[in-house]
């Protein structure tokens, strides 16, 4: 039986005023467990707390009810005054008559009934409480980054200048990511690879920053502060150490003349050899055998690289490594790409060379690129005279096999980019933008967009093209509508840019799995809170960055890179977590391992385990869910969903609850 | 492969007279590719055109009893005529997933067992591609068409609405491109091959016709068909009433089929 | 509850479960912006809707409740991203069941109620008691195993 | 419900299609090829729909120059699908007023010798009731 002492505090005269203090106190003297029962002016304030002290010591007193305002406010104070009076923190239960009650009501016999009968619920519930103990587990300081784009190149640099240790993974053979491909940003027009090659250097000089590229992450186990990362590193067939990055190999390879092996990074617009690294500035500068179409690997003749590589770092028996790393937080930074446009043939994309998607068109554009940043139609490497941009391709789209339901958000703005940065080399080229709707919120965005049409004299209509044509005389005709002006529109163009749709990298599913970290319907990572944790999974210790949560620029981008690096850093700072103690506990004695419990857990927190269990005098070995105490944040919801009762929720029992019910019901 | 492989034919209205060859063609077609075509009893016009309202039920009817009696059989549904493919498979998926419609039209057609869909409904293109296959087509082929540059016209009916005809690509198909590869000629990929012909309204606007048409035969020729194939016999129709400067000759699929398999005297 | 002679209004029990993150702190909200609802409504704190055991409110009915309103946060603002909507999911079936052994359907609500919507929450409230008053009592869902 | 929801909800009925759906890209119109013929055009029959303008729908000559090539249908990104629409408003009027587009006293007038009967159901279909 428990010891109870009852606190009913006035609140000067919040509660005073509406509810009788002293019959509350005399009322519920005698329910079932209490032993003390007092009222106080304050009972937050030192005074008032010191009353509580000694009451304990006095009385022996093994649960509190302190009738105050909400638990919200106080419920921590008092709970850190019982600790203080060695008594577990757990045992205090806040019965809310400020909030709930005395501010509410104004019929002062009313609201003393209701404060009466609130405080006798508290009472009932502490009668089953007991002691909870807050757990501790041990934070390995290191973090991982999943992606090498912009966004986890910056968790990674700010983590790293914190001083905690930082492995990024990326699966291509160079970190950069999208942003690598990009000519120009908007809104201020400076380079991207002016601005990413510092960074990427950074990285790679950075002493607390291991970078394993062209790796993978194959296989994820522990929890926050202990996770057990496989990451597969995949045979380059390079020594890494010897390699000096000459390029030798590259330019002798002699499947870059004829082996029609399509440039990844530069959009198939290009060629690369079977020894190659993705662009001149890659990070790390060692190149890569792509061994599905090398000669070697496929007729075991050849071996120029190999003969000619001065440092004899060519290494055609190289095997795929795993290596298991420990880490206390990882950071989801997968980026994203463009959505295949195999449904969209009224834009005619894989039918003309002179239809292309806007990354082909920054590698165009971009002096790095297959053109030497020379903007010339594939078909006939003609400059382009007249340019049709297509917005909206696959976004805002309702049919799922074709498109996306959301705005891709970036596409109005580097649309105003391509045109005006066309317009600025060559300034006789007619350009015109099919939208649906111009959506420019940021900060000098709108003025951006204003530009090309006021100082660049870019033509924008409203109304999405029906279909592109590409005509006998290599041409190609847009047939559109100007809504605005209700007119259709036929008109002849060299090349037409589709702005498709944004997708989340289509490598997330399998993480996000691997990490239990949870993902929406359009593969997007979903926020622990869509407001208040944007940068958190739901599961504890992973965290977001990029475009692998939505879609967004680079500057937001960053800002959420570190964001998330902070709340990392949060995490690593700290020696060991406490953890929640009230968290579900499962009875193996009732639990039938359905794995309901397990289905509806949204932090991966439950696991099976077969133990062996007395029943009725008999052995047997019984699939039983098990909780991880780390992972479980308390929602209770497989108590609920548990059919066999077996699932109980520490603080928040189901005796705890009905108790309070018939406290209620009384 | 089955030694012979009996179907139920659909021809519809229109082949049984102004659109003779394109059946004659077809049949003839069949028997040298080793199937059969058995033509349904008493079959009921479809209508032509698929009712869009979703409370019509007495016009789908008669495509009802068609699919009915193909079930009855156990064969699985030939049509030719784009129309009818296009009635005949969209009042199939009405059958199989509309409730309501298939609750009324089985009141209404009192089988001895309810009709829901059971029925496979199959273009003759289809059976050509999925059945035969162009590569065994292409083998059959004794008088390959040789040096012929032919452009495919779909026009709407065979391709839309793409997700329930499930015949192709409905922007960019391949079906007959490929069919006409394997009758050892030159497929001519143009844009205006699946826009529309201006289908009925030749009835009470031709001039409108006209426009369309010429500008199917302008694009055609523009990248070098010397004619085009088509499996509509209201395409054939506009397209050969056009005056088009470029106009080139209009030729039903079945009959470039025939005379590729040698089969087209007999016929 | 036993009848005031004098009085003879009735006056409904409610009981109503809100979670700790959004409903609790909206009816907090409620309370110091001062808008009032009747006394009749007694809270329980849980952690989440989704923790709410269709146990709880047969006991509740069971004991002599005349209403019972669960809130939590609006859907897609879940603390915990999901147990709203296994909530919602869970209490339509409850509801209806409920609705087949003779507790009408007034007597029964979710609401979904974010912390800063106290006017919302005062509300709602104000509208339930109002609903499950005139309903009248209800008639005790009785355990057999409880009768005494 | 409103006599205009009302409305608006037999049409929805009828065509299968949600006006509301509709985001005003304009893709429809620009697909339409009877554009020229049409004096309301393909993406206003959503807006015509959702404000209730069903007099001036009943009397546009639009729903009667649809050549019924389901390109709209097929390219529509919101699955309005504006070719149902224009089918619903047919039928309203087709079956409300009988104001059918073709009679049979014109036919003999229109045939032409190689006229498939494709062509004389398919108009019948869509012209009358």
């Amino acid at each position: 039986m428990q010891k109870i002492g009852v606190f009913v505090c006035h609140c000067g005269t919040n509660i005073a005023a509406t509810v009788d203090v002293k019959k509350v106190v005399e009322l519920v003297r005698y329910e079932p467990g209490v032993v003390f029962a007092d009222d106080y002016m304050y009972m937050c304030s030192e005074a008032g707390q010191e009353k509580i002290i000694e009451a304990i010591k006095e009385y022996g007193l093994t649960g509190l009810v302190i009738c105050s305002c909400s638990p919200r406010m106080h419920e921590k104070t008092f709970r850190a005054c019982a600790e203080k009076a060695g008594l577990n923190p757990y045992m205090v239960e806040v019965a809310n008559i400020r909030e709930q009650c005395s501010w509410i009501h104004k019929d002062k016999e009313e609201a003393t009934k209701k404060a009466v009968i609130l405080a006798r619920a508290a009472i009932a519930k502490v009668n089953l409480n007991a002691p909870l103990k807050e757990g501790e587990s041990p934070v390995t300081k290191r973090a991982l980054v999943i992606g090498g784009g912009i966004a986890g190149i910056q968790t990674a640099l700010d983590i790293a200048d914190a001083g905690y240790e930082v492995d990024i993974v990326e699966k291509e053979p160079s970190i950069g990511g999208r942003m690598s491909q990009f000519d120009k940003t908007f809104p201020t027009l400076d380079c991207a690879s002016c601005i990413l090659t510092p960074k990427m250097v950074e990285v790679n000089q950075h002493p607390n920053i291991t970078l394993y590229t062209y790796s993978e992450v194959e296989k994820v186990s522990g929890y926050v502060g202990n996770f057990d990362v496989d990451i597969r590193k995949k045979a380059r067939s390079i020594i890494f150490d010897k390699c000096t990055g000459c390029g030798e190999c590259m330019t002798k390879c002699p499947l870059g003349k004829i082996g029609n092996i399509p440039s990844e990074f530069d959009r198939g617009l290009k060629n690369r050899p079977a020894i190659y690294m993705p662009f001149a500035q890659a990070v790390p500068a060692v190149p890569v055998i792509d061994r599905e179409n090398c000669t070697y690997f496929k007729t075991g003749k050849c071996g120029v690289c190999s003969k000619l590589c001065p440092s004899k770092a060519i290494d055609y028996e190289q095997q795929d490594e795993i290596v298991t790393v420990k880490y206390g937080a990882i950071v989801v930074a997968t980026g994203f790409d463009i959505i295949n446009l195999d449904k969209f043939g009224e834009y005619a994309y894989n039918e003309s060379p002179d239809v292309i998607t806007s990354i082909e068109l920054e590698r165009l554009m971009n002096a790095a690129g297959p053109t030497g940043g020379h903007l010339e139609r594939m078909s006939d490497h003609k400059q382009p005279k007249d340019i049709v941009f297509i917005q909206c391709v696959g976004s805002r789209c309702d049919s799922e096999e074709k498109g996306k339901p959301y705005c891709s958000k970036v596409c109005c703005m580097y649309t105003a980019k391509h045109a005006m940065l066309i317009k600025d080399h060559w300034p006789d080229t007619n350009i015109t933008v099919f939208y649906i709707d111009v959506r420019t919120p940021g900060k000098n965005f709108d003025e951006f967009y204003r530009r090309a049409v006021e100082q660049y004299h870019v033509n924008y209509i409203k109304g999405q093209v029906g279909k592109v044509k590409p005509q006998p005389d290599g041409s190609l005709l847009v047939q559109a509508a100007d809504l605005l002006d209700g007119k259709q529109i036929n008109m002849k163009a060299d090349m037409v840019v589709l702005a498709a749709a944004i997708e989340p990298n289509p490598g997330v599913r399998k993480i996000a799995t691997m990490l239990t970290a949870s993902i929406d319907n359009n593969n997007f990572l979903t926020e622990a809170h869509a407001k208040l944790r944007p940068v958190e999974s739901p599961t504890a210790g992973i965290f977001l960055s990029g475009m692998a949560q939505g879609p967004k620029d680079i500057p937001e981008t960053v800002s959420q890179a570190g964001a998330a690096a902070v709340k990392v850093i949060g995490l690593l700072a700290k020696d060991s977590l406490k953890t929640n103690p009230c968290t579900a506990q499962c009875d193996t004695l009732l639990c039938n391992g359905c794995s309901t419990c397990a289905n509806v857990c949204p932090y991966g927190a439950i696991t099976y385990d077969d133990v062996q269990v007395m029943d009725h005098g008999l052995r047997e070995t019984r699939r039983v869910a098990q909780v991880n105490n780390a992972l479980c944040q308390g929602c209770g919801a497989c108590t609920s969903a548990c059919p066999s009762g077996a699932m109980d929720l520490q603080g928040f029992s189901n005796r705890q609850i009905t108790t309070e019910v018939d406290a209620i019901c009384r | 492969m089955a030694v012979t492989m009996k179907y139920s034919y659909y021809p519809g209205c229109t082949l049984k007279n102004k659109a003779q060859d394109l059946d004659r063609y077809a049949r003839a077609s069949a028997v040298a590719l080793g199937f059969e075509l058995e033509e349904i009893p008493e079959w009921q016009c479809c209508g032509g055109v698929y009712p869009l309202a979703t409370d019509e039920i007495a016009t789908k009817l008669s495509s009802v009893r068609a699919l009915n009696y193909a079930k009855e059989q156990g064969q699985d549904l030939i049509t030719l005529c784009s129309a009818c493919h296009h009635v005949l498979k969209r009042v199939n998926d009405d059958m199989k997933n509309v409730e309501d419609t298939r609750t009324r039209a089985n009141n209404y057609c009192e089988f001895d067992e309810p009709y829901s869909g059971e029925t496979k409904v199959l273009h003759f293109l289809e059976v050509l591609r999925d059945v035969i296959g162009f590569e065994e087509l292409a083998k059959k082929v004794v008088n390959p068409l040789e040096g012929r540059k032919i452009g495919a016209y779909y026009g709407c009916l065979t391709l839309r609405p793409g997700k329930i005809l499930d015949f192709d690509d409905p922007e960019d198909p391949k079906i007959m491109e490929d069919f006409i590869r394997a009758l050892g000629a030159e497929p001519v990929i143009y844009s205006m091959r699946n826009e529309c012909c201006g289908g009925y309204t030749a009835l009470k606007d031709p001039d409108f016709t006209k426009q369309r048409t010429a500008q199917i035969f302008d694009d055609s020729t523009g990248f070098g068909a010397d004619c085009l194939i088509t499996a509509c016999p209201l395409c054939m129709y506009n397209l050969n009433k056009s005056d088009a400067s470029s106009k080139v000759p209009v030729y039903y699929f079945t009959e470039l089929l025939a005379e590729a398999l040698g089969v087209k005297e007999g016929a | 509850m036993p009848m005031n002679e004098e009085n003879k209004e009735f006056r409904p029990l409610i009981v109503a479960f809100c979670c700790n993150w959004c409903s609790y702190a909206g009816a907090d909200l409620a309370g110091s912006s001062r808008l009032s609802y009747p006394a009749d409504v007694k809270i329980i704190r849980v952690p989440c809707s989704g923790r709410v055991n269709p146990m709880f409110i047969l006991r509740a009915f069971e004991r002599g409740a005349d209403g019972v309103i669960i809130c939590g946060c609006h859907p897609g603002d879940c603390h915990y991203s999901t147990g709203n909507y296994y909530a919602r999911r869970r209490m339509a079936l409850l509801f209806s069941m409920l609705e087949y052994m003779g507790i009408e359907n007034g007597r029964t609500r979710v609401e979904w109620c974010s912390a800063a919507e106290g006017a919302k929450f005062s509300k709602t409230m104000n509208e339930f008691c109002e609903k499950v008053k005139s309903l009248g009592q209800n008639v005790r869902l009785g355990d057999l195993r409880c009768k005494n | 419900m409103t006599q205009l929801e009302k409305n608006i909800e037999a049409i929805k009925e009828m065509s299968g299609s949600d006006p509301y759906k509709c985001m005003r890209c304009g893709k429809c119109t620009a697909s339409c090829p009877a554009y020229s013929e049409m004096d309301i055009k393909p993406h206003q029959f959503a807006s015509y729909i959702i404000r209730g303008d069903f007099e001036e729908l009943i009397e546009s000559k639009a729903a009667w120059k649809c050549l019924s090539c389901f390109a709209c249908i097929e390219r529509c990104p919101r699955d309005v699908q504006p070719g149902k629409l224009v089918d619903a408003t047919r039928q309203i009027v087709a079956r409300s007023r009988g104001g059918d587009y073709l009679q049979p006293e014109e036919v003999p007038g229109l045939l032409a010798e190689d006229l498939p009967q494709q062509l004389l159901v398919s108009a019948f279909r869509r012209y009358r009731r």
